[in-house]
Parts: structure tokens; C-alpha cells; sequence
């Protein structure tokens, strides 16, 4: 139990001191997250949409294969990521590897079907009679797409804040494609699963409140699109 | 000049799922009319309404507007036809950005805030009062309202409106139907209208198309006699109705069952000619189109009849609502459909 | 710049968790203006990333599959660094009774005992080196049985875990420190057994086959290589200490 | 013996965020009695609806059930109490597991399929045909009367209906009337009713309540006039109508600005007595309840009146839609709300 | 590239040839997942209703907060959970640590808020109308709750299968409270983990084949929930 209590304390200390590597490991957290959120947001929602919106044949088995895409386990991406990019794979020349941009191509993959699950849940569970509001009042396609989202803001932020959670915790990725070098590639959870390998829990629980306090902030910015 | 044809209709039928609900083999609808659909419910109103907006596609057949077939996305379509739907949705804003969506989709943000004060007034609302509410803080008519304006800012060449009526005080109603004419007078838009009130209807329509079962008929308001019929050994068919009275009809073609009598072919008592004698009761009254002739419903016990009368028949034989009369017709004015 | 002087290495994460590293590579970098990085994983792993060219230079402490490594054609040059012994740890009260045996007596006692026993069972050059304990003792390997926990984790989280279980584990001495340390020095595990020659834990530097990794930066990899067996350095290592004891024993030739 | 009450409202005020929607001093609405409930849009029929249904509390007051204050958890209110409200939502299963619902929830299972198939007959929906079809197979009118029926099988204590005949056709709507009339005869159901529909609502109610911006006024089918009205420089406030014709009204009290005639102080020009003279024409005439009076309504330019007539002086004055009569009244008469 | 093929067929292989280990791990999988599930669906979704269904005052905050125990790392909660149950700490007498129980506690913490922001967000963006109809047809408390759920189904479903993903690929709390134990507590990812430590990367993949193999067969079996 003590190192809860000390872990707390950590996490200030941490934070004031302006430790190098923790702030370091903050700033690689921050920018794969933001990457391979946009980038899954991108192709999630408008994939979700069509998904939702249209029926057509296979629909049903289509979602199946979306459901069985969210147990995709971290490692296992960080695999096949791996295998993409290592030195001797089809995109090695590029050489992500080790690098954050390795990273975030295999957590975009990660949330990917987060964003693209919850979107078209969502979409599918909409009034039917906004569809066709809409066709009347002469949206186009775009349009159509634009305000259905905007209608189910609600469930869209929720496959948001679902697909954040899912990247900010996840290791497998982080720790295969990344290669977790201090000062570089090292992720606030890589750095978590490090010092918990190394039996340093006090450290591992304060990292973990850093990284819960960055999904706090973050969070909270969003929390404006919530109904009043 | 023949008139200009809006829309032309070529063997539609729309099913969903098996079953047929429309069944169209010809219809023009001129540019510039006011065209009311009137039928029972489930007869096919809104399905019609949704091909005439090219919201979804007819199971087969086509569909031609200004001489072409268009499609869901044609621009002609989206940016000139608009339906008011039968539940009016509105979007989760505010009672401004509801009105201003489909202008903002147009690219077309001039004098905005004016122009939405124009629209709300055509039904009624007040932009101080209303303007800003949100989507949810509106009472059922009054949101229904709030759909009818979002149609109107939008000068349609064709607006489409499904029961705009329906939960609409009286005021409002008579309100709409201004603003209804005026489009067409205006802007020169062509109307299709399905409603339940019929009084409403008539007051606002040129002509009138009824619907049942899907079929359609151009006659206007006609009488249905829904079946089951029984068959009599001579050719005709009978219907017993609660009270003991019963109807004679000439015997359908083949499958048809449900008969149709136009409105001039019933009268009201007057000589003994006819084989259908029904005691029924007058309903109601209402003032026709142009005030030279008055809708008289008169129910006899299940069923109910529409009649013109003409104001001098009314003064002559003393017909007020409430009077108990006898209506009669002969039994080869049937038609069968 | 940056680019043309800097190496990525692979090793095991023992000498990251310990603090060598952290405490080494910066005198590297100044001496040399080569910035290292590297990546802290299994041994396995570490050999793995080898072979697929993603690293430049090993340090790794497995001699068997070290050997292996260079056969296959992977690996060039290969140079003692240092060594670290290993330890046989349980409860202080020892109930088997195994203090001061021989290793291969203490393993058939815990045996025969059915004593828990904590394996590392991940592959790595600790667990290796268990195995060949194991084999000392001219028995098959235990594998399903009961007392006998194949943890596949890091050496810390083994030897909590042993810990818990009031098992038995082997370690290498760093680790042991560092869990005493963190445990303010009232660790419920002693060390039971110590000193024993099959014990030591050879570590070693590898640079990579430039045949097979033509990319790989072979120079500078050499120059690390050399650097790390160079007197200087192996002084430094001689000097790292965790709670005042010398955790790795330099014995580059 | 005195009327028992069903319904016991006092001092209850309702508000949406700042605005009152809803003002009752007293009401008392009697067991087995059907009331009606009419006035504009936004005027807060719906809202009292909602109160009587224990669906919401009130913002302040009290509402007595049966001579209780009742929450609205309670047993008795939820197993005696049901609503149809404006917007019907059906759940998502079939027509047949939606009628059951209500049954289901109270553990009342015998006999289901008979008494699903009487409840669809009620509102006029063929079992073999409806029952099996899911939510969204329906159309606007045959959804309504589901829930409608859904109601109905819950043989309730009160039955609250929210335009119950909005999009429903003609046939249907005389059904629901039947029923409701049946539910009140057989069962001694409470009944209260909002519509726009008023020939519709007239024929049901034994008596009608007005609301008016939240105010309720329990004489019946009232005219209100809306402001704005302009002062004189006598005890009278004045409206000019868009053609130029003028009421004289006397001036209200402190703040109130609707106006408000009782039918019976409305006449058809026979003499010359009154202020007020207004020409307009009859836009329909509907039958009254027991048939011994006549509801006609009038349009002066945009303001209509309803009268009670009497079928003497129908014939005597040859009275018929679409005649352009001259409307008279005390200014006097008026009563400001 | 190679260990992706060679881990197929190695995936196939492991099933055919009722490998022991793999065994034992796909079944400890299974029990785990099976329990956590129960359990956050049991709390979460009545928990998610109140928070949709109901307005009131900090709402808003709470949902917030909600959002920030997405990113809850999984090796926090494992650490947490251990320090709980470790045997110095306060439920070290129930000897949880380093069993499928403990396991099963560490993701109930973490499938919960997936759970309930989903089901709570679902039910935000349900029709108003459904609420006032279930009243006025005498539905009681319990009566709203259950109709509620299976009225939004689809989203309810997508809450499910998201916690389930997430339950499935979690390493972190495994690793910690679990303890890897071959033939006891590895589960299938932490047997991901420590093949990829071991630089065994076809063995990863044949694992992470499984493990999808599980998840499709569980979402193909709830699927007959989905829209026809
Ligand atoms: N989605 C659907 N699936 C199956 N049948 C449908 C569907 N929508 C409508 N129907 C059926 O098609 C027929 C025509 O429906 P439509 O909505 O056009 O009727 P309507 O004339 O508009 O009726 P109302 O006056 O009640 O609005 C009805 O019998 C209805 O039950
Ligand atoms: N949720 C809400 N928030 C704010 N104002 C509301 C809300 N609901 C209704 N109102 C307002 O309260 C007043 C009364 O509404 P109510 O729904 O009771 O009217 P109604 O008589 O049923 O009208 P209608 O005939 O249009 O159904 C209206 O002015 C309406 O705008
Ligand atoms: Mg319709
Ligand atoms: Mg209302």
C-alpha cells in the first residue's frame, strides 16, 4: 500500500522538478496520441458512418469482423507493424522503426476500429427521420455525412474518448515498434512498464498518475461538446 | 400552349418488403398547381410524397421532373424540391440554425437573420420569442411550424408537405395556406399536399388526387365503400351495414373490392328514383373552394359520404348539421377499384 | 549530423534497471561524440533485432546463443565485457534447507522437497543460465510441475513474485541489490547460496556481420566495442556500485 | 349525492426554464367525465397532460388523484393512469409485443392474443395483418393508432389523450371516438382530451376546457382575440383588422392582453344593438354533440369565432358555408385574460 | 514479413495439436474474460443508465471523470490492485495475488468505465419521448432500466464488445496481478508478451491468431443481437 501513497508523491515531485526524462516521455506520449488520433478519427468517423448509414448485403458480418478487430492485442500489432517496417520488411527503407511515427501508424491501427465501432453504433441507432430531413432539405453526400455526426455528437465524442483511452494506455505498440529508447521513443507507459519490471511501483504508480492527469486535461478540453 | 408538366409518373410501384403500397400507372402533376392527396391511412400518401422528392427510389417505374428522370443526388433535385416530412425532425440546434440550414447548404447567407424573420412570421412564430430556443423547447405544433418555415425560407420550386396540418391550431393552418398560395403566386412553386383535413385541403388545393390501397385516382374527393361485399344471385353485391340498411352495388370486375361513387353522382332525397336509399346524418359543412358550392359530410351509421351541394339546395331543403336526411344514389354509378 | 554518430544497441535489462548504462553511456557519448540509444528487452529479442538489422551493436549475456549468433553468420566480433555472479535466493527461514549446499544438491533437495521455485521461464540469458543449473544436476528439466512457477517476466518481478510465494529463485546479484534496496534493505529473501563457479554471468559486446547488415553502422559499433574493453572504461564499470556493492566485474582481455 | 372527483389541481404552476407554461388556480375534473382540451399551439395543453399523468411534477402546487396527493412512482397512478402522448414513440418490436407492454409490466397475461386482437380492433387494425409487422413498418396514422390501441388494452381509470386523431384518417378517428366512449361507458374511464380537431373533440367531450397561454378557462369553446390591441381615449382598446374593419373592446385590467367572448355573446345581424359589427363570412358549420345545436365558425379577416347555433335560426336566416354574414357584439362581453 | 506466414500456420499447429500450454492459456483467457465481463456489465450498465438517464447537478464532472478513467494504464490498475492484495497489503489474507480471481478484479476495474461512459452516452442520445412513454404505460423503475437498455440494444452491444476488446488484449494488470505463471495464470497476451520478449515473433502472431479466434467466435455468438 505505501507505495500508492509514495507514488503520489512522486507524481509532484515529478512534475515540479521538471524531471527530463518523465517530460520527455509526456512529450512523446502527447504526440503519438494526437497523431493516431486524428489520423483514426480521419478514416474512423466516415468509415463508421457508411458503415451505420447504408444497409447492404454482408452489413451484419462486416460489424462482426469490426467487433473482432477491438481484440486485436497491442503486441500482435506491434508485430505486424514490426514486420512492416523492421530493416528487412516492405517499408524498411522509410525507417520507422524505433521511431514515434512507427508508433503512431500501429496505434491509428489500434483505434481505428474503436472510432470506426462506436461510430457506426451510433449512426445506426439514429432517428430515421433525420436521414431523410436532410435529403429534403438538399444536403449533398458531404453534408449529410457532416451533420449526421454532428447530430450524434454525444456517441461520436464517446468513440472518441474511447479510441483516447485505448491509445493512451496501451504498451504492446509502444514497446515493439518504439523500442522504448529513453529520451526518445519512451512513452509514458513503456516508461511504466519499465519501472515495474524493475520493481520501482512507486515510480510506475506515479507516472500513471501523470498519464491520467494529461487524459484529465485532455478530456476536459473536449468536455465543451458535452450538452449542458 | 398545353400547360407545363412538373412531374410525369410511368408505371410506379413501390414495394416494401412483399407488399405493394403504391401503384401508379400515370400521372402528371402541372407546374404551378396545388395538388391535395387524400386517402385513408396507410393508403400510400407518404410513399408517394417520398418518390415525388426523390428521397428514396421507386421499386420500379420512372419518375420524370421538367421532362427528365433525376436521380436522389441530381442537384436539380436537391437544390429545387424540398417534403416536409409527416414527423417533422428538427436538428439539434437552435430554432435559427434549423431555419438556416438548408440556406447555409446553398451557400446562400444573405440578409440571413431577415430572411428567417420573414419565414417564421408565415407560420406564425415570433423571431424574438422563438429564434433562439433550442430544438427541444418547443411545443409539438409549434416545432412542426419551425419545419414548415425551414421549407419555405428555402423559395422550393416544388415543396412537397406531408399533414403540415396536422397538429397545427386553427390559425396557424389558415396561416400556412396563405403562405402556401403565395409560394405558388410568388415564386411560382408547384404543391403536392397530403392531409387529413380535408376542409383544410379543399381550401388550399386546385385539384385533388385520392388514394387507396396505392391506387390512385385524379377525381378528387371521391367516396369509398371499403368491402367485404356479399354476392347476390343477380349481378350485384351487397353490403349489410350495423343499423340493417343495406347498399346495392352492380357487381365488380374481377378482384376489385372496393367500391367508389363520385360526389355529383349522390343527392339528397328528393324523388324516388334511385335503389340506394340511406337514412343517414348530415356532420358537417364546409365552405367549398370558391364559395359557390359546400362540402356536406353525412354519415350513415360505419360509413361516411362526401357531397357538393350548392348554397341554393341548402336554403331550399333547410340542411343544417345535425338534420337527419336520406341520401341515395343508383347502384351502376359504382365504380369498382 | 546527429545521423552519422549516433548507434542503436540492444541489450538486456539487467544493465539498463541496474543504472549502468545511464551511468556509462553519457562518458561515451563525451569521449567519443557518439550518442548510443538503446533498447532495453529480452535477450532473445535483443539477438532477434540483431539478425534483422533494427540495431547496430548487442550487449547481451547469453555466451551459448552468442556463439550461435556469430556461426550463423550474423554476427562479426564478439568481446568479453564483464561478468556479474548469479545467487540462489528464499526465505530467510529456508525451509528446505539448502544454505550453503552445492547448487546442484540445493536444486534436488527443492525437488524432491516440491519447494516452490521461481523460474524466469522467458528465454532470457538468466533464464538460460537456470536451465543449466538445472541440467547440473543430470535430471530432466521440471516443466508442469506444481512447485516449479515458469513466470516468463523480468528478474524483479520474479523475484517479488517469489516473494509472495516464499519460493526460491535464482538472480543475478544486481538484481537482488536492487530489490533489497527498494525494500529498504528488510527484503523478506536472503541469499541462500553464492559464490558457486557454475554462477557467473559472462556479458559481452557484438557488433554485427556487415555481410549480413549493410546498413548497420560496423565502425561505429567497433568503436564502442572497443571502447567498452578499453582500461578506462573497465575501471569505470569496476567503480559502479548499487548500496555500496560492486555489482559487475570487469574482465575484458 | 355530489359528482365524485377524479382530479383535484391547485395553485399549480408550471415552468420551462423562466417561462410559465402552465397556470391553474383550481380545477376539478369529475370521474367518468371525457373533457376536452382546446387552444393554440404552445398554449400548454400538453403540459397539463403531463401533469395529470404524474409524468412530471409540477414546478409548484399541488395535484390531487382520487382525493391523494400522488407521486409519480406510485402504484395506483402508474397502473391506473396511462397517456397517448403528442409524438407516439413505439418501441422497437412488433406492433404485437407493443400492444402487450403495458399488460406485461402489470403481470396481466391471460388471453393475450384475443385481447391484442380486440385492442387493434378498437382503432380499426386488422390483427393478421398488423400484428407481426415491426415498429418502423408502419405508417404516420396506423403508428398513431397503435399506441393508441396500446392504451386502450390497459382498460385505465384515466385515459389522457395528446391529439389522439392528428394524422389518423376520418374512418379512424370515428373509431377512437367509439372507443373512448366505450372505455368511459364500460370501464368508467376518465377521460381528457387535447385536439385541434375541434368538430372531432366537440363530439366527444361532455365539456371543454380553453387554454390560453397557460390559462385555463373551463367554459368551453371560447373566441379569443390575441392583442396587440390600441388605446382610446375613451374606457375601450381598439384592433384594426387587415382590412380596416374595427373591434371595440372595453380596456382590460392591469397587464392582461388576450381577449376573450363566450360564444352565446356572439350573434348573426338580426338587429342593430351592438358596437361591434363585423362582416365575415361562415366557413363551416359541424353538428354538436346532441345534434340540437350547430358549431359554426366564422372568419372575419384574420381572426375566426365560433357560435352555438340552433337550427331554427339556421333555416330562418338561410345560413350556409361560404355566406357573407355580419357578426355582432358587446364590447362589454369581452372578458380579459 | 516470413514470421507473420510462419505464425499462421504455427496458429493452426497450436490448435490441431492441443498444445498443453496454449490450452491452459486459452482457457484461462476465457474464465477470466468471462468474469470480468459479468461483473463490469453487471455494475456498468445500470451505473451508465443513472448517468445517462438522469440530470443532475456535476453530471457533466462525472462524466468527465468518466473519461479519464478510460486512460486508466492497465499496468496502474495492476499495480494497484496489487498493492490490495499482495499479502502485506489490506486483502492479502484472501490469497487473490497471482490467481485468475485477482486477474479477473484488475479488469473488472478496467472494463467498468468502458462500460459505463458507453452505455451512458447511449442512453444521453436516447429519444425523450421513449422515457415519458414508458412512464405513461406504467413502467416502474426496474421497467425503465431494462426497457431502456434493450431499446438502445445496439449501443448497449457496442458497449459490450468494446469492454470485451479490451479485457481480451490487456496485458498490464495480467502480467502484474496474474503473474504469468505457465500452466496457471498466463493468459494468451501475456503469453504475446513474453513469445515477443523472447524475440519467438511467429510464436506472437500464432497467439494473437487465437486469441482473435476467440473474439470473432464470442462477437459471431452475440451478434444475432445486431439489426437484421
Ligand atoms: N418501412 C415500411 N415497411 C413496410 N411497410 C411499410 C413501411 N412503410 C409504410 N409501409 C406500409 O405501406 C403502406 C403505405 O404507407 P404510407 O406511409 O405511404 O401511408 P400514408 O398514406 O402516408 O398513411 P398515413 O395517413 O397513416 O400517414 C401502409 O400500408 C404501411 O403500413
Ligand atoms: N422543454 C421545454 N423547454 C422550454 N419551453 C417549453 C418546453 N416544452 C414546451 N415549452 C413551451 O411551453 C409552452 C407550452 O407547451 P405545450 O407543449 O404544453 O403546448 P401545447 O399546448 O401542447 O401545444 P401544441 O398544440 O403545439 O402541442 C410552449 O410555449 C412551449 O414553447
Ligand atoms: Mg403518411
Ligand atoms: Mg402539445
Amino acid at each position: 500500500m505505501d507505495f500508492i501513497a509514495t507514488g503520489f508523491i512522486k507524481a509532484i515531485e515529478l512534475l515540479i522538478s521538471g524531471d527530463a526524462a518523465t517530460w520527455s516521455a509526456i512529450l512523446a506520449t502527447l504526440k503519438v496520441s494526437t497523431c493516431s488520433m486524428a489520423f483514426s478519427l480521419g478514416a474512423g468517423l466516415p468509415c463508421g458512418f457508411l458503415i451505420g448509414y447504408f444497409d447492404f448485403k454482408g452489413k451484419k458480418q462486416l460489424r462482426t469482423l469490426l467487433d473482432t478487430l477491438l481484440s486485436l492485442p497491442t503486441v500482435f500489432i506491434g508485430l505486424v507493424v514490426y514486420a512492416f517496417i523492421t530493416h528487412r520488411g516492405p517499408l524498411g527503407e522509410f525507417g520507422f522503426l524505433f521511431t514515434l511515427t512507427g508508433i503512431a501508424i500501429g496505434q491509428t491501427i489500434l483505434a481505428f476500429p474503436v472510432v470506426t465501432a462506436i461510430t457506426a453504433a451510433t449512426i445506426e441507432g439514429m432517428d430515421k427521420e433525420l436521414k431523410l430531413t436532410l435529403i429534403t432539405l438538399g444536403a449533398g453526400k458531404r453534408n449529410i455525412l457532416m451533420t449526421c455526426l454532428w447530430e450524434v455528437r454525444y456517441g461520436i465524442l464517446a468513440a472518441g474518448v474511447m479510441a483516447y483511452g485505448r491509445v493512451m494506455t496501451e504498451v504492446g505498440i509502444s514497446m515493439m515498434v518504439g523500442g522504448n529508447i529513453k529520451y526518445n521513443t519512451r512513452t509514458i507507459t513503456t516508461a511504466i512498464a519499465l519501472e515495474t519490471n524493475k520493481g520501482q511501483f512507486a515510480d510506475g504508480i506515479a507516472l500513471g498518475l501523470v498519464l491520467m492527469l494529461i487524459a484529465f486535461i485532455v478530456n476536459l478540453s473536449v468536455s465543451f461538446l458535452r450538452k449542458q | 400552349m398545353p400547360e407545363a408538366v412538373a412531374y410525369q409518373l410511368k408505371n410506379i410501384r413501390h414495394y416494401y418488403e412483399n407488399t405493394c403500397a403504391l401503384n401508379v400507372d400515370e400521372l402528371q402533376i402541372a407546374k404551378g398547381s396545388i395538388t391535395g392527396l387524400i386517402g385513408p391511412n396507410g393508403s400510400g400518401k407518404t410513399t408517394l410524397l417520398k418518390l415525388l422528392a426523390f428521397a428514396m427510389p421507386p421499386s420500379c417505374g420512372d419518375i420524370f421532373y421538367n421532362g427528365k428522370k433525376e436521380g436522389c443526388f441530381s442537384p436539380v433535385v436537391r437544390s429545387k424540391i424540398t417534403l416536409l416530412t409527416q414527423k417533422p425532425y428538427l436538428l439539434k440546434r437552435s430554432v435559427f440554425e434549423n431555419i438556416a440550414y438548408g440556406l447555409k447548404i446553398r451557400k446562400d447567407c444573405r440578409n440571413l437573420d431577415s430572411r428567417i424573420r420573414t419565414a417564421l412570421a408565415y407560420v406564425g412564430l415570433d423571431h424574438a420569442q422563438f429564434a433562439q430556443r433550442k430544438w427541444h423547447q418547443l411545443s409539438g405544433g409549434e416545432a412542426q411550424r419551425v419545419a414548415m418555415a425551414a421549407r419555405l425560407i428555402l423559395k422550393p420550386e416544388v415543396l412537397l408537405l406531408d399533414e403540415p396540418v396536422a397538429s397545427v391550431d386553427t390559425q396557424s393552418a389558415r396561416l400556412i395556406r396563405t403562405a402556401s398560395l403565395n409560394a405558388r403566386d410568388q415564386w411560382g412553386t408547384t404543391l403536392v399536399i397530403a392531409s387529413h383535413d380535408l376542409q383544410w385541403l379543399y381550401s388550399i388545393s386546385d385539384s385533388q388526387l385520392s388514394i387507396s390501397n396505392g391506387n390512385i385516382f385524379a377525381t378528387g374527393i371521391e367516396n369509398i365503400i371499403p368491402g367485404p361485399f356479399e354476392e347476390t344471385r343477380e349481378k350485384t353485391v351487397i353490403k349489410k351495414l350495423e343499423d340493417g340498411q343495406i347498399l346495392t352495388l352492380k357487381k365488380p370486375e374481377n378482384k376489385k373490392n372496393t367500391a367508389m361513387i363520385k360526389k355529383d353522382c349522390l343527392r339528397i332525397k328528393e324523388d324516388n328514383g334511385s335503389d340506394n336509399q340511406l337514412s343517414g346524418q348530415i356532420i358537417s359543412m364546409l365552405a367549398g373552394e370558391k364559395s359557390s358550392h359546400v362540402l356536406t359530410h353525412i354519415c350513415v351509421q360505419e360509413l361516411s359520404f362526401t357531397l357538393k351541394l350548392v348554397p341554393d339546395q341548402i336554403c331550399r331543403m333547410n340542411l343544417y348539421p345535425g338534420k337527419n336526411i336520406v341520401l341515395q344514389f343508383d347502384s351502376t354509378d359504382v365504380e369498382w377499384i | 549530423q546527429a545521423s552519422d554518430k549516433s548507434l542503436k544497441m540492444a541489450t538486456t535489462t539487467s544493465t539498463d534497471g541496474t543504472g549502468l548504462l545511464d551511468y556509462l553511456i553519457p562518458q561515451f557519448k563525451n569521449q567519443t561524440g557518439i550518442a548510443l540509444e538503446w533498447i532495453p528487452t529480452g535477450t532473445g529479442n535483443a539477438l532477434k533485432l540483431g539478425q534483422d538489422c533494427n540495431v547496430d551493436v548487442l550487449l547481451v549475456h547469453a555466451p551459448e546463443a552468442e556463439a550461435a549468433f556469430i556461426k550463423s553468420g550474423f554476427g562479426k566480433d564478439r568481446k568479453q565485457i564483464m561478468y556479474n555472479d548469479f545467487v540462489i535466493i528464499g526465505p530467510e527461514s529456508d525451509p528446505a534447507g539448502i544454505k550453503g549446499k552445492k547448487v546442484s544438491d540445493a536444486l534436488d533437495i527443492i525437488r524432491t522437497g516440491q519447494a516452490v521455485f521461481v523460474s524466469r521461464g522467458d528465454d532470457s540469458g538468466t533464464h538460460k543460465k537456470e536451465k543449466q543449473l538445472w541440467q547440473s544436476t543430470r535430471k530432466p528439466l521440471p516443466e508442469k510441475e506444481a512447485w516449479y512457477l515458469q513466470i516468463g517476466k523480468g528478474m524483479q518481478a520474479t523475484i517479488l513474485l517469489c516473494e509472495e510465494k516464499k519460493g526460491y529463485t535464482m538472480t543475478d546479484r544486481g538484481s537482488y541489490i536492487k530489490y533489497q534496496s527498494v525494500q529498504n534493505n528488510t527484503a523478506p529473501l536472503k541469499i541462500l547460496i553464492e559464490g558457486d563457479d557454475i554462477l557467473l554471468n559472462q556479458y559481452s559486446v557484438l557488433t554485427l556481420d556487415p555481410k549480413n547488415c549493410p546498413h548497420a553502422k560496423y565502425d561505429l559499433a567497433l568503436e564502442f566495442l572497443n571502447w567498452m574493453a578499453s582500461p578506462g572504461t573497465q575501471k569505470l564499470i569496476g567503480d559502479f556500485k548499487l548500496l555500496g556493492q560492486t555489482l559487475f566485474v570487469p574482465n575484458a582481455q
